[in-house]
């Protein structure tokens, strides 16, 4: 190992780090440490300043390695990379140590903290001095792109695409476009009408030269990676056949929305039992029919609205599903339209008004005589039969907590206002694509705050409902957001992949193909005239399996590798 | 003074170790022990990076990846999830003790769980007091 | 080297079953010519030699000496400072002394351990026989002593600085005659080498046909009928083949049995072990916690299947003891 | 045991003024600006939902309306423009027509043009009744006092005592219905016999200094309506006890200095409040039910018919004297019948009741509340 000069330098920020480790003595610290050319503190290395003080320094000094004792690389490795690059210097000759997230944050004991530091910079100092100059490839960038999921975001994002002159695939597994919007009626709280906002999308779209929709299709293989995507569609044809079809696109964004929560889950509500108990889907049926009605033709005298009906539970979702609470206002809206003596209520854990325009939406329903009732999380209403005798259909029996009262209310049509789920098939999706899912099942952004429409993978967007519930005008800016990030892309030609990727040493492979089947991503291939694994480093996502499993140490995880690694554990190991 | 225990984690880049950066930005305390490494997958860790921890004088090993399902790359934490269970065969051959290394799923919004793997893995190794591995070998020289 | 100066080797035996020494034998007419090439200086298995006659040696004054077998003992370790000492080339020979070898494994055990099971738990003691051995035996005022049994197994490279290893249990003949012949006629490579090995995984030379992985239980060999083409490991059955070094000459795989490791671990790899589970664990074929002990609890002994030859030389080296 | 619901009640009590109760969501800014709410009586919130939940029972039984003054800081802050203090105000409407047992008083604040025909008729029978009785008694309608007076002092007190078993009969059976309401129906409102008699001076406490209205806040209001009501107090006296003085020919300083008094008092209490309810300037004013203004009209005309005959007897017009009386007759009688224990008037008796059944009920819930809170603390009522 040749040696090398290392540039040491310990963010304060601000005084995030500053308060709990104690900068200097970290700076003395690793003023010690092996082929430590020198170590500097700085208020904010992330700031211009200070990256233009390792610039400097690299120039000025001739160091050859940099380490960044500041906060987590995922946060600013690409910034301190980026200064390498300025000032010459492959950006690979950089390691970070996280002082910040990992000690300074959740330390309390500055003694204790400033210890941690130092084992963190010196497992740094040792891990860069191993570290190798790695150099990043550029390769086609597609400008065609893959929408799955007709519905608004779908349609949305196509036509931005389209409009702007590239070629747009859409897949849609229903036969015809509009996801659940085409279900619903008038939509929150301006109540326009959801045909109209559909219509003209689907026109656009259906007659775009540019846009390719497949009906009663889907993806059933995406190999490949950023700019360079194949998709293999699946799609039916008139008789039902399936037939398949592929094309290469440079992109993919996913748009593959919700399904409804199945309201039969719980059982407090009768759904399913009781005729009258119906789910906000089935209501809209209603009101596109214009006919608002109970089970046997009659008009409804009291119309009861249930709210978080699977969404704000520990049983069923914990999350919020967003759109239900003015929905509901909506409905006591059309409600007392269609039949202006029928009696609303509206029984809810809490209104959640969120949106533009949404507050005063709900001043107006309550203005219409709307009775809002209020029940505790988790003490669900339960509707039974009227007795006989009653006026009513159904009584519905609720805590209700802003008077403290247990009471009965009648209803002869209850509406559930069923939450938002990931689509049981999300995971299909999420596997074929490459990109997470919570907990709960939808799609993870690649940073929830700075980069929602992006996800892990390079060049998969997630836009709408898959990623979380939202109304319309936060799903039709994420489609949006997403054909703009692709274009942007598709703008600059060519991209450049990471050099972060796993190698065969083909000296060295003996050609027991254990490696092989490892690879979710299908990157490693067997040459079966040389008899040894090889892997397409343009496919390798980095994650390091295989070097991992390579029983004869013939693969190299790329920036790393068990010298790096070894090195890093020495280090830590103060 | 009191035995400290030194423990080296090793994290996944996309779960485990954005739930530590949100355990940091949370400002949620956990104790100072954990000493992390990151990985990019925990399918990156390879048992000889846990021997070798242990050979250098770790106290005790941490291994945390996304939950089973959750991978970024699919099924990585499924090869740690299979490798695990062998190599804990073997160290208990060697005769350590079980609490000392250890295998979790931390997602990347469990910033609580992993403060609380880390208190209680911190916990659990102080009444073990320090590993005998690496000073033993350093005397066995002297003491054949 | 001059012509007329032959060749002056040692040969010695430490904590060893004697194959290396047979494998040596093995050379067959090989042998005959070493004869010629050679003087044997000591070779406690063939030829007739004294400790002391090495002991009065100049230092280098012998040009190789071969040490097969651990260190397990004083005495071990005495001949092996003593070689270190006399011989300009000092090359760690087979299995044993390359890495611990079979008798590494004894450090899965203490010696109180070893000494209760040989001396005293043995059925075959005599009853009431409680005689263990000590280093140091005073009889009629004089002491008698036999080698001190050490805590653990050492490989050779532990106690002196090794030159080149020859691995194998027992090198393959072959491989002992083309590192003779390297000796003799000074072409070697650099010092710390192993020779007599390959660069690449024993699966290199095995002719089996292989192909993709996944193990969904494993077999002991006379559990199933094999396929004579086919991968063992894609058979359930258990092969180091991977995780070791050729040069053998596939001679288990060969026979229907999975590779045992003897060569060591392939260059750049510091736990052959490690990477055995590593490998084997990554390619079973379960994704459920429970199958996946299940399918493990199909291998016996599994640490001393990984750790067969390499133990006193992996990273952890033996067990803990309290 | 669940209670029942009754989702139309909202709409009846529009009727009685509560138009905005629906926008209420229950922020609670009312009940924190109100100056009379405490743990034991949280209002107006908690009566804005029992009303907006329709649970009728329970407002029947609850004393709260009763304690609110209608200050109106709860509506001036009330984000939602809910007007809880005028729903405070509706739902004493309600109540008194909940007390009553007749149906008149719903029918009344129900129907305004019922009850102002009712109004009407009683007043014109009055009218017709009188003049055919001063003139059946002999009467002379050209003089006022004295032998062959048109309408004899005598004559009219033992009719206005009539009238008063009439309104005191029908006040305490509503009154009654209050108690059976508010501190009986419902087995947790009981009280222990012993606080009946403990807290007894509240009543005449209440009714004579109307303390409560003055902690509102502002005294102006506080002073005129205590102004009000002993005036009209002072008048009811005078004329229930000396009928025959105020109306004799001579001076009798010490009831006459008393009738001015009260006499000014009930005209300059009354035409302020009327010019409050014209300008709508306090939220008090804002809203006025047709109850409201029938009940100031009442009263002024009442005390403005009552002065005008008195100064035309005096100015020495017996005639026009006499005409006035049976006019101010025509609106006093149909007030103090229809009025008093039918409408507005009836809460010169609830208020104060109100307050005496808090005091004991304060003190019983006290008792079996847990533990003081810290100061600064808020305990918010449980179910």
């Amino acid at each position: 190992m040749q040696s090398c000069k290392i540039g040491v330098y310990i963010c304060q920020c601000g005084t995030n780090i500053a308060k709990m480790v104690d900068c200097e003595a970290l700076v003395a610290f690793a003023e010690t440490l092996p082929e430590v050319a020198l170590a500097k503190t700085y208020k904010y290395m992330c700031s211009n300043p200070g990256q233009d003080m390792i610039v400097q320094d690299i120039q000025a000094n001739g160091l050859d390695r940099v380490v960044v004792a500041a906060c987590s690389p995922r946060m600013h490795e690409r910034t301190f990379r980026n200064a390498l690059q300025v000032a010459g210097l492959n950006p690979y000759f950089f390691e970070m140590a996280n002082i910040r997230e990992h000690c300074s944050w959740v330390h309390d004991d500055p003694v204790a903290a400033t210890q941690k530091a130092k084992a963190l910079v010196r497992g740094a100092v040792l891990r860069v001095a191993r570290h190798e100059a790695l150099e990043r490839k550029t390769v086609d960038m597609c400008p065609e792109v893959l929408v799955i999921g007709g519905g608004i975001a779908g349609l949305t994002a196509a036509l931005d695409i389209a409009d702007a002159g590239h070629r747009v695939h859409l897949v849609e597994r229903q036969g015809s476009l509009g996801g659940n919007l085409a279900r619903i009626d008038l939509t929150a709280p301006f109540l326009n009408a959801a045909r109209d906002l559909l219509t003209e999308r689907i026109t656009r779209v259906t007659e775009s030269e540019r846009i390719d929709v497949m009906l009663h299709s889907r993806v059933v293989n995406l190999d490949g990676f950023i700019g360079n995507y194949r998709a293999t569609v699946e799609v039916r044809d008139a008789d039902g056949l399936p037939r398949k079809t592929e094309f290469l696109v440079g992109n993919v964004i996913v748009a593959t929305g919700y399904q409804e929560f199945e309201a039969s889950r719980i059982t407090h509500y009768g759904y399913g039992k009781l005729p009258n108990v119906v789910t906000s889907f089935e209501f809209e049926l209603m009101l596109r029919h214009g006919r608002i009605q109970m089970a046997d033709g009659h008009l409804p005298r009291f119309v009861s609205i249930i709210h978080c009906v699977g969404s704000r539970s520990q049983e069923f979702h914990g999350y919020c599903s967003r759109v239900c609470c003015m929905t509901a206002l909506k409905y006591a809206h059309e409600v007392r339209s269609a039949i202006p003596g029928c009696h609303v209520s509206d029984i809810y854990i809490d209104m959640h008004a969120f949106g533009k325009g949404h507050e005063d939406f709900y001043r107006r329903s309550s203005e219409v005589k709307t009775l809002f009732l209020m029940y505790r999380k988790g003490d669900r209403p339960v509707i039974r039969r009227a007795d006989p005798g009653d006026t009513c259909d159904m009584l519905i029996e609720v805590n209700e907590q802003l008077s403290g009262e247990t009471i009965e209310i009648p209803a002869d049509l209850v509406v559930l206002m069923v939450g938002m789920e990931a689509r049981s098939d999300a995971h299909e999706v999420a596997r074929l694509v490459n990109i997470s899912q919570d907990k709960e099942g939808w799609f993870i952004e690649s940073h929830p705050k700075l980069d929602p429409v992006a996800t892990t993978t390079d060049g998969v967007y997630i836009a709408g409902t898959c990623a979380a519930p939202k109304d319309i005008p936060d799903t039709v800016a994420q489609a949006r957001a997403s054909a703009a990030r692709i274009l942007a892309k598709v703008a600059r030609g060519r991209i450049e992949v990471d050099a972060v990727y796993a190698e065969v040493d083909e000296a060295r492979c003996s050609g027991c193909r254990i490696c092989n089947d490892l690879c979710p991503y299908s990157a490693i291939e067997f040459d079966a005239v040389k008899k040894v694994s090889r892997v397409i480093s343009a496919v390798c996502k980095a994650c390091g399996a295989c070097g991992a499993a390579c029983p004869s140490g013939a693969i190299k995880a790329r920036h790393f590798t068990d010298a790096q690694i070894f090195a890093q554990i020495e280090g830590v190991l103060l | 003074m009191s035995f400290e225990p030194r423990i080296v984690g090793f994290l996944c880049n996309w779960c485990s170790y954005t739930g530590a950066d949100l355990a940091g930005t949370s400002r949620i305390h956990y104790p100072p022990n954990v000493h992390i490494i990151r990985v990019m997958c925990s399918a990156r860790i390879d048992p000889t990076f846990v021997l070798k921890a242990l050979a250098q004088g770790a106290d005790g090993v941490l291994v945390c990846g996304c939950h089973p399902g959750d991978c970024h790359y699919t099924d990585g934490n499924y090869k740690a999830m299979r490798r695990f269970p062998l190599l804990k065969r073997v160290l208990d051959a060697y005769g350590l003790e079980k609490d000392r290394v250890r295998l979790e799923w931390v997602s990347a919004s469990e910033g609580q769980r992993f403060a609380d793997v880390v208190s209680d893995m911190t916990e659990r190794i102080r009444p073990l007091g320090p590993c005998r591995i690496r000073p033993g070998l350093q005397a066995d020289m002297a003491e054949r | 080297m001059s012509e007329t100066k032959k060749l002056q080797i040692a040969l010695y035996w430490g904590a060893a079953c004697g194959g290396c020494d047979v494998a040596v034998l093995d050379t067959d007419a090989f042998i005959l010519d070493v004869a010629a090439l050679a003087d044997i200086r000591l070779w406690p298995i063939a030829v007739d030699g004294k400790y002391a006659d090495i002991e009065a040696l100049a230092d280098g004054e012998l040009d190789v000496a071969f040490f097969n077998g651990a260190v397990r003992n004083s005495e071990n370790e005495h001949i092996a400072r003593l070689l270190r000492q006399k011989s300009r080339i000092l090359v760690a020979f087979g299995s044993c002394a390359h890495l611990g070898g079979i008798p590494g494994l004894a450090n899965f055990f203490t010696r109180d351990e070893i000494i209760r099971t040989a001396y005293l738990d043995n059925p075959s003691i005599e009853p009431g026989n409680r005689t263990v051995p000590t280093p140091e035996t005073r009889v009629n005022g004089h002491t008698l002593d036999i080698p001190k049994f050490y805590q653990r197994v050492f490989p050779l490279e532990a106690v002196v600085p090794v030159d080149y290893f020859l691995p194998g249990c027992p090198p393959a003949p072959d491989q002992v005659r083309a590192a003779i012949l390297a000796i003799a006629t000074g072409n070697l490579p650099a010092r710390g080498s192993v020779v007599g090995a390959s660069e690449r995984a024993v699966c290199e030379d095995c002719k089996r046909e292989k192909s993709e992985k996944k193990i969904g239980r494993f077999y002991r060999p006379w559990e199933i009928i094999q396929d004579p083409t086919k991968c063992l490991l894609e058979q359930g059955i258990v092969c180091l083949g991977p995780a070791t070094r050729s040069g053998c000459g596939v001679r288990c795989p060969n026979t229907g049995q999975g590779c045992r490791g003897c060569y060591g671990p392939l260059p750049g790899v510091v736990d052959q072990g490690a990477k055995v589970i590593s490998s084997l664990a990554s390619v079973i074929d379960s994704r459920d916690p429970e199958e996946i002990e299940r399918i493990l609890d199909g291998i016996p002994d599994f640490t001393a299947i990984a750790y067969r030859f390499g133990l006193p030389a992996s990273l952890l080296q033996r067990r803990i003891r309290a | 045991m669940a209670i029942r619901v009754n989702p139309l009640l909202i709409d009846d009590l529009e009727r009685y003024g509560a138009e905005d109760v629906q926008k209420c969501y229950h922020c609670g800014n009312c009940s924190a600006v109100c100056p009379h709410t405490d743990e034991t009586f949280l209002f107006p919130r908690r009566s804005m939902r029992l009303l907006q939940m329709g649970l009728e029972r329970r407002i029947e039984g609850s004393l709260e309306p009763w304690l609110c003054y209608y200050c109106g800081q709860c509506s001036d802050q009330c984000p939602r423009d809910a007007e809880p203090g005028e729903t405070m105000m509706s739902l004493r409407r309600w109540l008194t027509s909940r007390y009553d047992f007749t149906g008149i008083s719903r029918l009344f604040y129900r129907s305004p043009k019922a009850e102002v025909l009712a109004m009407a008729g009683l007043g014109l029978a009055v009218g017709i009744g009188l003049v055919a009785w001063g003139l059946g008694t002999g009467g002379d309608i050209r003089i006022y006092d004295g032998p062959g007076a048109f309408l004899r002092s005598e004559h009219v007190h033992r009719f206005d005592w009539g009238m008063a078993a009439v309104l005191v009969g029908l006040l305490g059976t509503n009154a009654v219905r209050m108690w059976w309401f508010t501190m009986y129906r419902d087995k947790e409102s009981r009280v222990p016999l012993s606080l009946y008699i403990k807290h007894v001076l509240t009543l005449p406490y209440q009714f004579f200094t109307q303390k409560r209205y003055a902690e509102c806040g502002e005294r102006k209001p506080w002073l005129l309506h205590l102004g009000l009501m002993l005036s009209y107090l002072t008048m009811l006296v005078l004329i229930m006890f000396f009928l025959g003085t105020m109306q004799s020919d001579t001076w009798h300083w010490q009831a006459h200095a008393f009738g001015y008094l009260a006499t000014v008092g009930l005209l300059g209490a009354t035409a302020w409040m009327i010019r409050g309810r014209v300008r709508k300037q306090t939220p008090l004013h804002r809203h006025s039910h047709e109850s409201d203004w029938v009940f100031l009209v009442q009263l002024f005309a009442v005390a403005f018919t009552g002065i005008l005959q008195h100064v035309l007897h005096r100015a020495g017009q017996p005639l026009a004297g006499n005409v006035v009386y049976v006019i101010h007759m025509m609106v006093a009688v149909p007030m103090l019948v229809l009025e008093v224990p039918f409408s507005k008037w009836a809460h010169l008796v609830y208020r104060p009741l109100a307050m005496y059944f808090a005091a004991m009920r304060r003190e019983v819930l006290r008792a079996r509340a847990p533990a003081p809170l810290p100061a600064g603390a808020r305990r918010v009522q449980a179910a």
